[in-house]
Parts: C-alpha cells; structure tokens; sequence
C-alpha cells in the first residue's frame, strides 16, 4: 500500500486508550501501511457536545475533516470507536444536507468538499488483512477464545456501520486469522453505559458486569472490542465492579489490534499489553510460532 | 348523408317545467343532418318509444338523439328501442336534460340554451358514430382452480356441486394445505383435520373434480372462458394407479432424515413418502433430491418391498395442458422469514418456533403427540412466551400492514398450551388486541381471565439464549411504563402473513395485479372482491390478503358462485366498447401494452405470405378490453382508438361547442 | 480525446465485419456533418468536437440504414441516452448497435449498449440541464401568464411547419406523426396560429419523461425557436414529480404510462 | 348570470359590447364518478351555474391532452377534467395515468401561457353530489374573475385575416 | 391537562424540525424500552418520551423537559436501531435535552452528568482537545464530586494513562472560535480580534 492513510489518534488514545495507539501504530508498521497523523486534529465534541449543542457537535468533526482533506488525506482511520462515530456520522450528514455543509463553512471559515473517508479500527484491519498481512500473522495464538465485543458504536449506526447491526461479524475474519477461536455470546451489541462512565457510575458497573459474566458464560478467555470508552468500563472498572460485590470477574480486554499484532510476533510491551489493568500479559503467552 | 332524429321529453313537467322543449326541438330542427325534431311528454312511455320506432322507419334514421333523462337511466330502453327498430343500437345517444340541466337550473332561457347545446353536442356525436356489434366469446365449462388448501378445495367443490367440472391443481403430494397442519382452531377448539379431511376425500372423489396433485401452474394463455394452462406434474416415482397406499415403502426406506415440511421442521420423513397420514390422495412419492437410488443409484429398497410393483426410478415430469373457462386462485400465504429480526436470535435459536411449529407440537398427531416439548431438548416447556406482530406492523423490517389472524391463533396457543401444561406459565406480548368477529372477543377475554394467559401489552427488544438453555424475553409493559424481563422455556413468534413464494409470478402469468407485497388485487376493493381485473380470474383465501378459514371459505364459494354465474351460458356477450389499433401506423413502442390496467394488448406479428417476420405491432384482445381508452391517450401516433368513444367523436362533441 | 483510436476502432469494426456501418462526424466546410462511412479506409475521415450536436441515433429508423444492421455510432453520453431509451420503448434490439462512445474529452472506446448503459450509471448519472436554458426557464416562469403566452406566440409564429426538430429527434420515430393524422385532424397544418401552438406544444408533450436534452431539435430548427425551453421543463417536471431518468435503463417503464400511488395529486380538487 | 361588461380588449366583435359575456367551460369527467356525480346533483336538485358543458368519457384515462388543447382552440374559457377519486377507478388505474398526465401536461400549459387559472382538475365521486355542484360554482366564479380567455392567445383560434 | 390545548407550534413540529422524527408516527409499541439499557436509571420510559412529546400541552412539555430521562440516556442506538417505524427516539432525546439544557431545566440529580459534559466542552474550548486530568479536575470542582473515581487515579498514572500535561493545539483559537458561534450564534463575533492574531 502506497498511498498514505490519514490518521485520528483522538483524544483518549493519548491517555486512556493509550494501548489502542501504540498498537495501532506498531501493526500499521507491521504491516507497511503509512499512518500519517492529521496535523492539528481537535477534539470531535464525544457525547458532551452532541448532548448539548448539535452545531457543535458538527462543527469540531468539520474542522477536522477539513484539514484532512487540506492535507491531502483520502482516508482517514479514527481507531476510537467514539471518535469513527462522530466523524463518520458527520461526513454522512454534510454529503446529505448541503444546507448544513454551508453553515459549517460559515463557521468555521474552513472549506471541505466532502472527499475524505473515514475509517474504523475493523475496516482499517480487514483492509490489512486485504494487503497481505494475513501471511505476517506468524504467531497465531493457539485457539484462545475471544468473544467480540462491538457495543454501540462499531454495531448500530445505518449509514456509519456497514455491518449486520444485531449479529455482526466484522471482526471475525481477523480474529480467526490470529488463531483465536472466536466464541458464540449473547452480549457482543449491549451496552457498556459509554460515555456516562464517570457521572453515571452506578449503571456503567450494572451493565459492564452483565457483559462480563455472559463473556464468561460462554467461556471466553478474553474480551475483544475497538472502542476505548468499552475498554475502559470494561477493564480499569472490572475492580470496582468486582468491588461492589458483583462478579468476581477476572477477564482480560483486549483491543483487535493488540490481538493482531501479538498474532504477528510483536512484542505484547509494544503493543501496551502491560497497561491493563486486568493482566492482558497472559494473553500474549499464547502466541505460538508457526514454522514458516 | 346523415340522417338523424331529435326526440326532447318533457318528461313529464320535470324538464318541461325549466327547459322550453319544444324550443329545443325547433332549434335542433336547424342543426346540419337532422330530418326529423320532436318533443312528447313521456318520451320512454310505450307511444313515446313508438315515435321512435316509427321515426326510424319511416324517415329512414341513420342515427338518433334522445334529449332527455341521464343516460344512466334509460340508455338501455332507448337503445333496444332502437335495435327493434332495425338500427343499430349505438348509433342511438342521450343527451342529458333532466339531471344536468332542468333539475339544477332555475333560469328557463338559460336552461333552455343549455339545453340545446347539450343536443348538439349529441347530434354531432351520433353524426359520427359507427355501428358496433355486441362480442360474443364462447366460454368453455370448465375450470381450473390453482391451490388445494381450504379455500381451493371449497371452491373446487361448490363449482363442482353446481354440475360443473374443476381440475384442482395443488403444488404438493396432498390436499389440505396449511388447515390440515393446525391442531385446533379458534374460537371453538374443534379439531381442524377433523373437519377439513372429509373435505379433502369429497373433494378427490367428487366426478366432477379431477386432482392434480404434486403439479403446478407453469403458463396461462387465452382470455375469459377460453384460457388455456400448462400445467407440470412432478414426477412422483410411484405409480398411482398401481399404489394401493399400503405404506410397506416408507417404513423401510433407509432416508430417514429429511426435516418433514409438513411438520415444519419438527419431525422427520423419508425419502418416500406421504405428508400426513390422511394425505389426499394416500399415495406415497419419492423426493429426488433426497433419495438414494435417484441420487447415488444404489438402494432400490422401496421397489423391493412394493407388493404392487408401483415403484418407477424413471418417472419423467409431464407437462398437460388443459382449457378452461375461468380461473380460480387460492394459492393461500406462507409465514414471513423472522431470521431477519437478529435481536430474536436471527432464527438460530432452537427454542424460538413460529406459530405453524407451536401447531404441530401442539398437534396430537405431531412430532411430540401433543405434548408441549422443546425443540432444543425435548424437555417440556414450563414457560412459554407468545410473541404477536413479529414482523408485522414492522414498516422497517418487515411488512407494515396488520396480519389479521395472529392475534386469535395466539390466544388460542396460550390456551391449548394451558391445558396441556397446567402449571405452565404463558405470556403473550401484544400491541393491540384484534378480535373482530363472531365470538372471537370472548374467546380472547377467555384466555386472559379463565385460562390464565399474562397479556402484556409490550413489544420484546431481545431474546437470547442463557447458559442454563432457557431463553431471556426482553420486553415491556407499556401500560405500567417499565421494562420486563421474562425466562422462558420456548418463545413462539406470530410471524407475519405473507403470499406465497412466487406469487407474483403466478400473478403475472395469470396477468393479475398484485400489490407491493404480492397480494393479489381484486377489481374492486368493496363491489368486486372476488374478481380480479382480469376477466375470468377469481381468488380466494390469504392469496388476497391475511384471512381466517371461515373468511377464506366465505370468499372461495363466493368465487365459485361467480364461476358458475359465468358459466351458465355458452357464450358471453360483451359491450363492443373496446380499444382497435391501427395495425399500419403502430410503431410497436409498447406504450399501451404498457399502461393497460388488463393486460388485454399484447405483441401481435405481421408475417408476410413465407412467414417472414414483417413487423410487430399492438393487438387488443376483445375478450379482455375493458373500454377505458388509457391506451388511446398514451399513443402518441393516434394509432388506437376506442369504439364509442372514438377520437372523432370526441372532437366532433368539442367542436359543436364553439 | 484519443480520435485517432476512434478512427482505428471504427476501421477495425468495418473491417471484420462487426459493423455494417459506422454513422460518425466529418468536417464539410469547417462544419461537422453525419458521415456514413462502410469501407474501412474511410474511417479516418471521422472527426469529433464539442460542436457535433446532431443526435445520430436519429438515422437508426431509417430502413436503408436498418438494413446495414449492426450499427455502429459515434456517441456522446446524450447520444448513448437515447440508444437505451429507444431499446427500452423496442425500438432497438441489444445487439442492433455497437457505441464508439466519446464524453469529457474521453474516448471510452467500442461498447456494446450494456455495455453503455453501464458506463452511463457510472460515469454520467448525473447529466445536468444546461444552466443558461434552466434560467431561461426559470426567467419565463416569473413572468405573468399574459408574458408568456405573448412570448410564445412571437417564437411559434416563427414556426414554418419544416419538420426539422422532429426529424432531429432520435426519440420522434412513429411512422404517422400524429399532425399527419387526419381522421381526425387535432392539429391545424397550416403554419400559423392555433397549429403551431398545438405542434410545439404535442411534439414537446409527447417527449415528456422521454427527452434526453441533447439539444439536437433545438440546434435543427432553422428559424431559432427555442424549443429545449419546453422540453427542458418538462423534463424537469418529469423528474421532480416522477424521479423519471430517461436512458439511464433499459429496462424502466415510460413515465407517461405508469404511476405511483403517491404521484402529487395538490393541483386536483 | 347578469354580470355584463367584459375587458374591452376581450371584445371579439361587435355585438360583444351588447352581449353579456359569460364564461363558457368544457368539462372532461369520466362517466363512473363525476358524471355519476353529477346526476346526483341533479336528483338532489341542487342549483349551480349553467356555463359547463360536459363531455362524457369511460375514464379520465381516456382523456388525451389534446382533447384539452381543442377546447381552448375553440374559444373555452377554462376547461376542467375530472374523474374518479385515486382507489376508486372503475378500471382500477385509469386515473392514477391520467393523474400522471395532467402533473405534466399542466405545467406546459402554464409556461406557454395558458393561465393555470383555467384549467382545473378534481375529483369527484358518485356520491358527491354536492361536491359537483360546489366545484362548478367555484370554477365558474373563478373563471368570471378571470375574465375571457385572451382571443389573441397562441393557443386560440382566430378566424381567417 | 388538556390534548386539545393548541400551542402556536407544537413540540412535535419542534423535533420534527430539529431531527427529521416526526413523532406522530410512533405506535407505542414500546420496544425502545424493552430494549434501553438505561431505562432503570429513567423516571420516563423512552416511550412514554415518545408519548408526552405526542400530547405536547403544557403539561406534558414540563414532565419531559424536567426528567432524569433526558440525562440518562447514553445514546447507545438500541432503541433507534430496533425501533420498526423507522423513528429515532436517540435524537428525540438528544433534542429534548438540547431543549432542556437552552431553558436551564435541568434536574437537580441529573446536575453531574451536565457538569461532566460542560467540563468536557470547556478543556476542549480551551486547548483544542479532551485531557484527562484538567477534565476530571474541572468536573470535580463543578460537580463537587471529588471523592468518586480518586481509586483509579494512582493506578492510570503508573499505567502511563494519565498524562498530567494538557495537550494544546496550535489551532485553539480557531477553536474557541467555533464554540462561540456554536454556542452564542446571537452575540456579536467577538473572535475574529483574535483570528487576526492568529494569522500573520
């Protein structure tokens, strides 16, 4: 692949998601993929802007899909699923309502014609996979059961998701790929309580414990997903949910990307294995090498 | 040159009274071609009809001019008046002075101008009207009847008991239909194969019926009362005049695990087989696709033990073609697919069964002898959850209009359900309650408030399957504004009413409209309800719409009575208004062929004497034309045009108004 | 655009005999005119540029032309238009035509009408109506009725009955124009007045949902009536009202001539 | 009916000034519904203005654009057509054509100059008697604010210079 | 309470107008909230939502705009996704609370989830993008909710999760530039002094 693929890190993938990066990046070097970061990206609003002020939430996408295409990005990948869906979800809105696209230019004093194309983290891979990287998957990890996780974001959405909304599989070629089994579970399109994880607690503990024990129910070793607002719920809360007296659940989450990439022999320290807070190390002790 | 006779009525003081007729008979006196103007009192009246008569004769009238009531009243008197007259009777025209002139103005002069503007405006017409012949079609007494469910066999029998002969076609090896799968039916719980199976014998026995079962419809041609089908019989592979039905074949063919299609899936047949035990006619078949001699050339077990040596490997599809007179169809519905709906386990889930499933198992000559089991298992169900709009009322995913009859067949499952499993617990979530019809409502009220079904008023949003097995029901209850969350053992969805697979084809073989979902249209939703706009096709039962059985029994006699209306003569006799091209100017664009509501143009080719393909063009077929003249409007080279109504006609009426 | 490819192509077709006849451009007098060229060696005679407007596919009724069936035509995305368009209302089997297809100053190359019929959906969905006649419309339908019937009268009275919009018109193939019909006659034949509003507005009428806006009537017609005004409307309303997207499907119904339930019924009391 | 002066451009000759002009209209109807329609109006004697002439067809689907063109050709005032409500169709789908016809055919008529003031279109059914008499009270009140239809108008007839 | 009671603009045409949702089609069938995970946290159900914004007196109106509904909804798109009349009751929701939000409506239980979003939208005014520690010290301070969440601090910083340097982009002022035409379309543009700054 020659031609370069834009690239929104987004806010999170800085800090919280800072293993979605780095893994991310260490698959797209794998892999001889030109990831270039969108100079000066900001911030897409999240929920906090589009619960409160619907111009907003549609002019800080705009700005950034606007230097993206100033900067010559056909393609942009938004590995945060948050993120994909903001910016997605706003392409989508300016092609079909040119009246908006007007006002956005007004606002912004920023041009955009409409011409880049965003990205999730399951296209973005099975893109991959599409140029060659399935024949660099050489540490395939030995039948681990993984339960897919899409939540919200990477499941519903009719324009944004190209995917089956109740049953989807978008992630299933890579994770058979990788040589994990994936496994039938009831959970993978509930919700984990997303964006109201820090002022609505209570219920994201409610609804990540469900998800966790119905992974566990069908005896996953790990939860996949692609979205870092799941994994954060999902993971650094799994202590305070076992705290509650729910569970005990001891379940690693691991992002598609990291499972990809431990698959092609990087190092789980590269990839941010080692930031979990549920040990995801064991994970990476079923990497298996496949003679070449 | 035109000769025409004016005739004003007065009609008694009715147009008199604000139109000066005989003003108005002086007046059209003038016009160009007219011999003869008269007024009279009581122009319909035996001596006003005489002047007519007589005028006709006696000035030798080449056309006629009755100013008078509307047309819609008396055009047939004047016009036999005319016909006994010895002209033609539509050379004949009325013009309407009572209802569009004397009754609605008061004004005598300007009533009385109007008047005679409405004569010339007819006077001008008649001027240019052809003489047309009444079309006689010969009707052969036959018919065919497409779909041997209870609708068709209802009207195979009716037809048949008015003396006339049926050929009853039926696509699979038995009669019956989706009736003989039901256990009970509502609202009064008697046994559904209790009252179809001697149906289903009569109809097979009856001498004026001829079956043809395992055959379908592949190609009507023809029109009203001379339609000519081709019919495929399947291959059966067993000779049914050798057969005596002794059952020795399939209770030792070694294919034993073909999902049944009679017991949706829930039980098992062979290879040979008969659907169901009292299967019309009781012969066995072989399914090709599954059995081992057609398929891999070995086995023959079947032929071994045929005490009658019935059994034919070679048997070929036949293809008959048979004459009819007029069509009924009765292809009935098939259940709407609910492996769309992925939030209800996309059809995987074992335990989510459809209603005809939940019939079966509830069916004492079932896969379960009735017992209540779970497929998954076979344990039996303690907690049943009925789930009514699946995939109904669904604009989005499924169909948007109500299927009719699920809210009766799911009271009627939480019933038998509990009463086959006491301490079951039977939750039924509806969205509105649509009972109906004689005693449906009672029997609804019956399973709430003695049977002790739970109606929840409440859509579900997920089922999914727990690790234990049991099913969790997501859904609501609307009317207390929560969630609820229900374990069941089993769910069964009232999927959505839906036509046949192929129905449209059949529609469009048959030239029959059909609506977006493939429901056949009547002519007319509330007059004709058993027509279709194809003269000569009849429907009946759930190929029309969602039905129940009485509805589908009411329409199927409906529809025989006016096949043997049809049939009570030999020939049909037709108002010549119908359409005529131009075979010369037709360019062949299609246009009319195009937007006939009848399907009566079709491509017509022009051979020379070698019969070499000269060119194609329009044809109208008389028999089916209605007369409404859409496809004189659409050609663009004005090369149709509708008798009666002809193009020079309505420009002579235009002109005689400048 | 790779002319030199077009003429090659069009040798090559006449050459092994999978045209009969190729109807393109050539230059006559520093205009372009129709060539019919049957001999291989002159094709190089074929030109094309901007100023080739004429609508070949009008010559495909003709029987001497028929006759050399297949046919192969040089074909701006307008011209393929109407090809799929004629094949749609019969006129054309599949396999009567081949395209030497040209647009955007590209040479697209020999396509069979499949063939274009795709390249149309892919490449030229979106044929727009010139804007100038679109604000000429537009300008005429600000004007008072009494305006434009005075318009009218003034650009029909320049009417003289010559016929040449309608033998432009690729879409004008019936074999008895109904001004011909006399039994009876709707249409005054006398070129003035009353006949020529009923002329222009029929001929525009019977292209309603039909016209592909190539523009070949308008530029044929010697006395300068703008005729794409009335078809151009008209295909505007066709589409609006009806999403009518003439030539872009073989097999789609004529708008005149099929419904919708839902078709805008504000306008009936 | 008494109302007398006309424009003065609209004279057409001289016994106009005398002759009080009133609008002359051509209706189009189908014979299931309008004209049934109609008859109902009569039976219940109700009282409408008398400028309509009414010309019977099977169906609006029969109703060529032409037959309207003629119309004003001939000197009407306004034309209406009308037909069966959508659904009601004796021939199931004859009006949905015409429905189709006449969203185009009108708006060619407007934009070479007949006034969409003129040309009228409805629907009414067997029993809408009184709907009938209504709309040709109405059409014929509007046509009379309109005034004649324009003699030198394109679509018009002019005798012979 | 009065269903008949006309307003000069219905809040049914105000969502229609906002979102494209004309709520009339709704049927009630409730399986928005069958399916909502976030319904035990609602004093509405999601379609009694859709009901009340039916009625739209002024009753029904005050129920809506004041519920903890509004603010509990997580934009999950079950309910959308399943919903089979094609309708959006996400967007209703987000609507209504953008309604609330406009009108100063907003719950007293619900004041956190507000503080949370508002914190969120000031750091990124501010800096151009999220970070997390001025976030969570802002939202703290406005929520005066300090002690929740203090647990997992220590252990995202040893994990490298929580850079304690905001990030700041070189566009901020553009930023904040938006946000003011966003949020006060009305007050003259105070922000084009600074572009001029911003550009040389």
């Amino acid at each position: 692949m020659t031609t370069p693929i834009g690239y929104y890190p987004g806010c999170s993938l800085h800090g919280t998601g800072r293993e979605l990066d780095q893994s991310i990046r260490a698959l797209a070097e794998v892999a001889g993929v030109d990831l270039r970061e969108i100079k000066d990206w900001n911030c897409c609003g999240a929920t906090a802007a589009h619960s409160l002020n619907h111009d907003l939430a549609v002019a800080l996408p705009y700005r950034t899909l606007a230097l993206a295409e100033d900067q010559g990005l056909a393609e942009v990948l938004a590995p945060c699923a948050a993120c994909f869906s903001r910016l997605k979800g706003t392409a989508v809105r300016l092609a079909r309502d040119p009246k908006l696209a007007q006002k956005m230019t007004e606002i912004t004093e920023r041009p955009y014609r409409g011409t880049v194309r965003i990205l999730s983290i399951i296209e973005f891979i099975n893109r991959l996979l599409d140029a060659g990287l399935e024949a660099k998957l050489t540490h395939p990890l030995g039948g681990l059961k993984v339960a897919p996780y899409y939540g919200c974001l990477l499941a519903r959405g009719e324009d944004i998701v190209d995917d089956d909304p109740e049953q989807p599989s978008g992630m299933e070629r890579a994770l058979v790929a990788a040589g994990c089994e994936v496994v039938p579970w009831n959970f993978a399109v509930e919700c984990c309580g997303g964006g109201l994880s820090m002022s609505k607690t209570e219920a994201v503990l409610d609804l990540s414990d469900a998800i966790l024990s119905d992974a566990e129910d069908a005896q996953a070793d790990a939860i996949v997903t692609g979205c870092p607002m799941c994994h954060s719920n999902l993971d650094m809360r799994q202590r305070t949910i076992n705290a509650a007296g729910r569970g005990p659940h001891d379940l690693p989450v691991v992002y598609l990307s990291e499972i990809l990439g431990l698959a092609a022999g990087i190092e789980p320290e590269r990839l941010g294995l080692d930031r979990h807070f549920v040990d995801a190390m064991r994970v990476a002790e079923r990497m298996t090498e496949r003679s070449a | 040159m035109a000769r025409v006779g004016v005739f004003i009525c007065h009609c008694g003081e009715n147009i008199g009274r604000t139109v000066d007729c005989a003003a108005v008979a002086k007046a059209a006196e003038a016009f160009p071609g007219v011999v003869k103007s008269v007024d009279y009192k009581y122009m319909c009246s035996d001596p006003g009809q005489q002047m007519i008569k007589d005028a006709i004769r006696d000035e030798r009238l080449t056309g006629v001019v009755v100013g008078a009531c509307s047309p819609r009243m008396h055009e047939p008197t004047f016009r036999r008046a005319a016909f006994e007259a010895g002209l033609n009777p539509y050379l004949l025209e009325m013009a309407n002075l009572r209802e569009h002139c004397s009754w609605v103005h008061e004004d005598r002069p300007v009533a009385t101008e109007k008047a005679i503007d409405l004569m010339r405006v007819m006077v001008e017409k008649v001027k240019k009207n052809a003489e047309l012949r009444p079309i006689r079609v010969p009707v052969e007494p036959t018919a065919l009847v497409i779909g041997g469910g209870i609708a068709g066999i209802q009207a195979a029998l009716d037809i048949a008991g008015g003396g006339k002969k049926v050929i009853l076609v039926e696509r699979s090896p038995s009669l019956g239909g989706h009736m003989a799968r039901l256990s009970e039916t509502f609202p009064t719980l008697d046994c559904s194969q209790c009252i179809l199976t001697p149906r289903m014998v009569e109809a097979a026995n009856h001498p004026n019926i001829t079956l043809m079962t395992y055959s379908e419809v592949t190609k009507v041609d023809g029109f009203i009362g001379n339609f000519e089908v081709t019919v495929r019989q399947k291959a059966r592979y067993v000779d049914p005049e050798k057969c005596t039905g002794c059952g020795a074949c399939f209770e030792k063919c070694p294919a034993k695990k073909i999902p049944s299609e009679f017991d949706a899936a829930l039980g098992n047949r062979t290879a040979i087989y008969r659907p169901f035990p009292q299967a019309v006619p009781n012969k066995p078949v072989i399914d090709a696709e599954h059995c081992i001699m057609l398929t891999k050339g070995k086995c023959g077990i079947c032929a071994k033990v045929c005490p009658t040596g019935a059994i034919k490997y070679d048997d070929k599809d036949r293809e008959v073609i048979v004459k009819v007179g007029a069509i009924v169809v009765a292809t009935g519905f098939e259940l709407w697919d609910h492996s769309a709906y992925g939030e209800y386990g996309a059809g995987r889930l074992e335990d989510v069964i459809n209603g005809f499933q939940f019939e079966r198992l509830a069916s004492a000559s079932g896969p379960t002898t009735g017992e209540i089991r779970r497929p998954s298992d076979g344990r039996i169900a303690e907690s049943v959850v009925f789930i009514q709009c699946c995939g109904s009322r669904d604009p989005k995913r499924g169909v948007p209009y109500c299927s009719k009859i699920c809210c009766m067949y799911t009271a009627k499952h939480a019933i038998l359900y509990r009463h086959k499993v006491h301490h079951g617990r039977a939750v039924v979530f509806y969205m509105d309650v649509r009972a109906g019809g004689k005693g449906y409502d009672e029997f609804v009220r019956r399973a709430i408030e003695t049977e002790g079904a739970e109606y929840i008023r409440g859509r579900v949003s997920r089922i999914y399957r727990r690790k234990d097995g049991r099913l969790v029901v997501k859904g609501a209850d609307t009317l207390a504004g929560r969630p609820v969350e229900i374990v069941a053992d089993m769910v069964v969805l009232a999927d959505a009413i839906v036509p046949q697979p192929g129905a449209s084809r059949l529609a469009q073989m048959l030239g029959v409209s059909y609506d977006e979902y493939g429901f056949y249209s009547e002519a007319h939703p509330k007059l004709r309800p058993v027509e279709t706009a194809k003269a000569g096709v009849f429907l009946a039962g759930a190929c029309q719409a969602p039905k129940d059985i009485p509805e589908s029994v009411a329409q199927a006699s409906a529809a025989a009575a006016k096949v043997l209306g049809l049939f009570s003569q030999p020939e049909l006799e037709r108002e010549p208004i119908v359409a005529k091209v131009n075979e010369v100017t037709c360019v062949h664009c299609r246009a009319c062929i195009q937007a006939c509501p009848y399907g009566a143009i079709e491509d017509k080719e022009i051979k020379d004497s070698k019969g070499n393909l000269i060119r194609t063009v329009a044809c109208v077929n008389e028999g089916e034309c209605q007369g409404c003249g859409t496809c004189v409007a659409v050609c663009r080279s004005g090369s149709i045009d509708l008798d009666g109504f002809t193009d020079e006609e309505v420009l002579a009426e235009i002109a005689a108004l400048e | 655009m790779d002319l030199a490819k077009l003429r090659q192509d069009a040798a090559a077709l006449l050459a092994d005999g999978r045209a009969g006849l190729v109807i393109g451009f050539r230059e006559r007098a520093g205009a372009c005119v129709p060539a019919f060229v049957t001999d291989a060696d002159q094709a190089d005679a074929l030109v094309y540029d901007d100023t080739c407007i004429a609508n070949l596919a009008a010559y495909l009724r003709k029987p001497e032309i028929r006759q050399r069936r297949p046919v192969a035509l040089v074909a701006r995305p307008h011209v393929m238009r109407s090809l799929i368009l004629l094949k749609a209302e019969h006129q054309l089997q599949g396999d009567d035509v081949l395209v030497l297809a040209v647009g955007d100053d590209t040479y697209h190359g020999v396509l069979t009408l499949a063939e274009a019929e795709r390249l149309l959906n892919e490449t030229y969905a979106d044929l727009a109506t010139d804007a100038q006649v679109l604000a000429e419309i537009e300008r005429l339908e600000q004007m008072s009725p009494e305006e434009r019937a005075r318009f009218w009268s003034e650009q029909f009275a320049k009417c003289t009955r010559c016929y040449a919009c309608r033998a432009a018109c690729p879409m004008c193939y019936c074999e008895r124009c109904i001004v011909e019909k006399n039994v009876p006659q709707w249409i005054s034949t006398a070129a003035a007045g009353h006949g020529n509003y009923a002329w222009n507005v029929i001929r525009a009428f019977h292209l309603a949902g039909r016209c592909i806006e190539c523009g070949a009537c308008e530029a044929a017609c010697p006395q300068g009536i703008p005729l794409m005004l009335l078809n151009a409307l008209l295909a505007r309303e066709a589409r609006d009202q009806f999403d009518a997207r003439p030539g872009y499907d073989a097999e789609a119904e004529p708008v005149v001539g099929s419904w919708n339930k839902d078709d805008d019924e504000g306008f009936i009391r | 009916m008494t109302q007398t002066s006309t424009k003065p451009d609209a004279a057409t000759g001289a016994d106009a000034a005398a002759q009080p002009w009133s609008p002359r209209i051509v209706a189009f109807v189908c014979n299931w519904c309008t004209y049934a329609g109609a008859d109902l109006a009569g039976t219940s004697r109700l009282q409408y203005a008398p400028n309509v002439r009414i010309i019977k067809l099977p169906c609006t689907g029969r109703i060529d654009p032409l037959f309207i063109l003629k119309a004003f050709e001939q000197g009407a005032d306004a034309v209406l057509v009308s037909g069966c409500h959508p659904g009601d169709c004796h021939y199931t789908a004859g009006n949905y054509h015409a429905r189709r016809r006449w969203g185009l055919f009108r708006r060619l008529m407007e934009f070479t100059g007949i006034d969409a003031k003129r040309l009228f279109f409805s629907w009414v059914s067997a029993a809408e008697g009184q709907k009938f008499a209504d709309l040709i009270n109405a059409v014929t009140d509007e046509v009379r604010q309109a005034g004649p239809f324009d003699p030198t108008n394109p679509a018009r007839k002019r005798p012979w210079t | 309470m009065a269903h008949t009671e006309t307003h000069e603009k219905t809040l049914a045409d105000k969502i229609l107008e906002r979102t494209g949702v004309d709520v009339r089609e709704c049927y009630q069938c409730g399986k928005c909230t069958a399916g909502c995970p976030m319904v035990q946290f609602m004093d509405l159900t999601p379609s009694q939502v859709m009901r009340l914004v039916q009625i739209g007196d002024r009753e029904a109106v005050q129920t809506l705009l004041s519920s903890q509904t509004l603010w509990s909804c997580v934009g999950c798109l079950t309910c959308t996704q399943r919903c089979p009349k094609d309708l959006d009751p996400a967007a209703v929701m987000d609507a209504l609370r953008e309604i609330a939000y406009q009108e100063g409506l907003v719950p007293d239980a619900q004041r956190n989830v507000l503080k949370f979003h508002q914190a969120f939208l000031k750091t990124v005014e501010h800096t151009g993008r999220m970070s997390e520690v001025p976030l969570t010290a802002l939202y703290k301070t406005l929520s005066r909710d300090f002690f929740s969440d203090v647990l997992l601090a220590p252990a995202m910083l040893l994990r490298g999760k929580l850079p304690l340097v905001p990030r700041v982009i070189g566009g901020r002022k553009e930023v904040r530039r938006i946000f003011k035409r966003c949020l006060d379309p009305e007050r003259p543009d105070r922000a084009d002094e600074e572009t001029q700054e911003d550009r040389p």
